[in-house]
């Protein structure tokens, strides 16, 4: 029974998401690309920098790299906290 | 593990560590950067580990973990840095001092002395990474060898 | 520097917690007073942010840019990340730093030093920074960037003893279901990328047309959104989370789960807000309604007392689900009831902060005298602990909604407002209520009644301070609700209620 | 459709791996799963920033005059994959400690929590 109901919601969920592949704007054309044609144009004036990624990910979104360092992290300390030994 | 294994590890690790710190150094101007660098250079790391055993590095678990933590930390500082004016704000970048040349606008062949904080940021981050990874695989051995 | 007050409430905890374990070197006294030092300063922070936009509106903050209010590049459009802090993200922000400044003292005490102390203290710092991340972000990307940092701390918390085999479970149980939240989410948004070339908030709020990709993406949101809170037929999870998580932390947990509540009232109201049919508000009401029914039977027949406790804390997620529901529900007429249910439902989600948190703080006195949980085992300890007792009950009755406390200021709006969208969500959640205190009856009177037991001496006075801290905090709001309600509550659900276009104007600018 | 069969691709890959924590009971397997969704997503993330005939978005050296990719979804993926492997990492820490414990890693076996 649990099982059948499970299989039901995932054959929803595939069609939902192949249907949403579908219906997103067509491969290699983005429909709207003003912010990462300013992201190409100026990495280079702004932040002296030759690769646009490099720029976004430590200049322009530098505040998510933060959180992604934040993240390894917090997964190393908790894996340090997982394996540690407690004598008990 | 076998002769074969070490000895090839022997002339693996020097050669991922300075691949990992090419790649970390020049983030700015090609593709990689601190996290694809520091990933290189923690292969290096796990290779060790696969041919030496994890003895060889258990003592190694401190100096990881501290160097993880100075990374996080100098990254984070590298943040604080743009604080008069905003936090993460590219201060160094055309300054003129360190990291602070400007580039000039199209194909070019590339200067390490550009980008400002981002150099910077990126060996931050290389370290963490390396130190990060290196720990993760260090403490899933030194836990399978204890029983 | 109080320009930059609502990043450094952030990016210090973050801070904090990277520069823990190199403290723990020095000396352990260092750690604890850096902990201390940082959580104060964050809490700090939250405070004047709050105070500065319940007086002057919403906060922009611009990461990175040259100014922080420049939110647009030449252009017209975001391309940089900002932190937008409205009326609800200071509430949420408020919650956060209270408890966090309750939590920290009690789990300095609380977790023994050779249990990796350390590792706990540094994780529950990160947890802390991704929840106030979570409050004040303006960004998808990096909504679910924190969405994952609040994950990892909190399942490593969960994990925190390895040697019980149950915390191990729970944990990865909790981390599938995280992750597949997150994952979710990262999806929803990578649509709305792909469709808009955009990630903030508030540009692609006045983007979204209701296009069939823009409905995937809200169902992908509402799908992940859910799994995190606990809602109820993915509720399973929380329990186990809760009651093998060390208490202190569990405080944490439970801020944890009302922020990822705060990111779907985001979505929905803001992102969606001028798209969104009443169906899903009734998806919402529902499952609110199936939560608090659930957790409140499966409360029944619980024998442990963290369990319990547990599911009272997951039930109170249906009574924030119903009030908010039916503001969604009606949000197209905007008629008064239906402000009054938002007003109770976020109210509620500063009462059951409170009271829950209480609950889990007097468990975990209990478990550090007795060494259990087990009600079967435990009775008596009202006699040793007059302290604690006295808690449990205040806490118990408070989330049972009893009148002079504060779970009934909150729920009193609530049935008010969700009786005249229909009678039958009053009564069920009345229903739930009554409920809930046959069970909690049960719980005090199993651990706290009966014969004297043989207590452990010497509960840390701090242990009765961050209690004493929430037991004065749940009186006086039950008791002087009125003016908590008008100067922190109505903003925060005018916030959501009419603030979407001051909220897009901020950013966006006109 | 045909034009879009690099997004239905990922979205198999991403159904793919929800079926994996669907249908599979070790905890190794479902770790897999979890991995096998976050790839879905991450190619997926990637592939959104494709520009016909596009160049990566990198100065040095570059030949003049063509278009780039767009760089977002790079960053973002670069992002996501660090988060999926933070996250691999956690989990597979959780279920070396379960094994320890149980012996086992079939989910049906090692259940003392039923919520």
């Amino acid at each position: 029974m649990n099982r059948w109901l499970a299989t039901g919601a995932f054959c929803i969920a595939a069609a939902f998401l192949i249907l949403g592949a579908v219906a997103l704007r067509p491969f290699g054309q983005p429909a709207r690309t003003e912010m990462d044609d300013y992201f190409n144009r100026y990495s280079q004036p702004e932040v002296a920098a030759n690769n646009a990624v490099t720029a976004i990910v430590f200049d322009y979104r530098g505040y998510d790299t933060l959180g992604e360092a934040t993240v390894l992290f917090t997964a190393v300390t908790g894996v340090a906290l997982i394996l540690r030994r407690v004598r008990k | 593990m076998t002769v074969v294994v070490r000895t090839i590890t022997r002339v693996l690790l020097p050669i991922s560590l300075v691949f990992g710190g090419y790649v970390i150094m020049h983030g700015h101007l090609t593709p990689g950067g601190g996290f694809q660098g520091g990933a290189v250079a923690a292969s290096g790391l796990a290779l060790v580990l696969v041919a030496f055993g994890v003895e060889r590095l258990a003592g190694k678990k401190g100096l990881l973990s501290v160097l993880e933590s100075l990374g996080g930390v100098a990254f984070a500082a590298l943040g604080f840095l743009g604080l008069g004016v905003t936090f993460f704000a590219n201060v160094l970048a055309g300054s003129g001092g360190l990291f602070g040349h400007p580039v000039p606008y199209g194909p070019n062949p590339g200067d390490l002395n550009t980008a400002g904080t981002l150099p910077l940021m990126n060996w931050a981050v290389g370290f963490k990474v390396l130190a990060g990874l290196g720990a993760v695989v260090l403490l899933f051995g030194l836990f399978g060898g204890e029983k | 520097m109080s320009v930059h007050a609502p990043i450094l409430a952030i990016a210090v905890p973050l801070l904090g917690g990277f520069a823990a374990p190199l403290l723990a070197r020095i000396h352990r006294k260092v750690r604890d007073l850096w902990v201390l030092l940082v959580v104060f300063f964050s809490g700090a922070c939250v405070g004047y942010v709050a105070a500065h936009i319940l007086s002057s509106g919403i906060w922009v903050y611009v990461l990175g840019a040259r100014n922080p209010q420049e939110t647009l590049a030449p252009g017209g459009f975001p391309i940089r990340i900002m932190l937008t802090v409205d009326a609800m993200s200071a509430f949420m922000g408020l919650i956060a730093g209270f408890l966090a400044l309750v939590a920290f003292p009690f789990a300095l005490k609380y977790i023994p030093e050779e249990e990796g102390k350390t590792l706990a203290l540094t994780l529950s710092l990160l947890l802390l920074a991704g929840i106030l991340g979570l409050a004040y972000t303006g960004d998808l990307f990096n909504f679910f960037v924190f969405l994952e940092v609040t994950s990892i701390a909190a399942c490593g918390i969960i994990g925190f003893r390895t040697w019980i085999s149950r915390a191990p479970e729970a944990a990865f149980k909790t981390m599938v279901l995280f992750s597949l939240s997150g994952l979710f989410f990262l999806l929803a948004s990578a649509f709305l990328y792909g469709e808009y070339g955009a990630l903030n908030l508030a540009y692609l709020s006045a983007q979204i047309k209701g296009t069939l990709v823009d409905k995937l993406a809200l169902a992908l949101f509402l799908a992940g959104l859910i799994m995190k809170v606990a809602a109820a037929p993915v509720h399973f999870w929380a329990p186990d989370a809760y009651g093998e998580a060390p208490a202190a932390k569990t405080l944490l947990l439970v801020v944890n789960t009302q922020v990822s509540l705060y990111g779907l009232w985001r979505v929905l109201f803001t992102l969606y807000g001028g798209a969104l049919s009443a169906g899903v508000g009734w998806l919402v009401t529902s499952l609110g309604l199936l939560t608090m029914v659930v957790a409140a039977f499966m409360a029944l027949v619980q024998v442990d007392l963290g369990r319990l406790v547990a599911y009272g804390a997951v039930s109170q997620i249906g009574y924030m689900m119903l009030g908010v529901g039916v503001g969604l529900v009606t949000l197209a007429g905007r008629p008064d009831y239906g402000f009054v249910a938002m007003k109770g439902g976020i109210f509620h989600m500063l009462n059951d902060a409170l009271t829950v948190g209480l609950l889990f703080l007097c468990v975990g006195a209990v478990e550090w005298t007795k060494g259990t949980r087990d009600l079967r085992e435990l009775g008596g300890l009202g006699h040793g602990l007059p302290g604690v007792a006295l808690c449990f009950l205040l806490a118990s009755l408070a989330l049972a909604g009893i009148p002079p406390l504060n779970g009934f200021a909150s729920k009193i709006l609530i049935y008010e407002g969700s009786f005249r969208l229909s009678p039958i969500l009053a009564a069920v959640a009345v229903l739930a209520s009554i409920l809930l205190l046959a069970v909690f009856a049960r719980a005090f009177h199993g651990a706290f009644l009966g014969p004297r037991a043989e207590v452990k001496e010497g509960l840390p006075w701090v242990f009765l301070l961050s209690m004493g801290a929430l037991a004065v905090g749940i009186l006086v709001l039950g008791l002087v609700p009125g003016f908590f309600v008008e100067e922190l509550v109505a903003p925060a659900a005018k916030a959501l209620w009419h603030g979407r276009a001051l909220y897009l104007a901020a950013v966006l600018g006109g | 459709m045909i034009g879009n069969l690099p997004f239905v691709v990922c979205m198999i890959l991403v159904a793919l791996g929800l079926w994996t924590l669907i249908a599979k009971r070790n905890l190794v397997k479902l770790v897999i799963g979890m991995s096998l969704v976050t790839s879905g997503v991450n190619l997926f993330l990637v592939s959104l920033g494709y520009v016909r005939g596009g160049i990566p978005p990198i100065y040095t050296y570059a030949p003049a005059a063509a278009p780039m990719v767009l760089p977002t979804p790079q960053a973002l993926t670069l992002t996501s994959i660090v988060i999926g492997v933070a996250t691999t990492a956690l989990m597979l820490a959780f279920v070396v400690v379960i094994y320890r414990h149980k012996g086992t890693l079939d989910v049906r076996k090692i259940r003392d929590l039923r919520g």
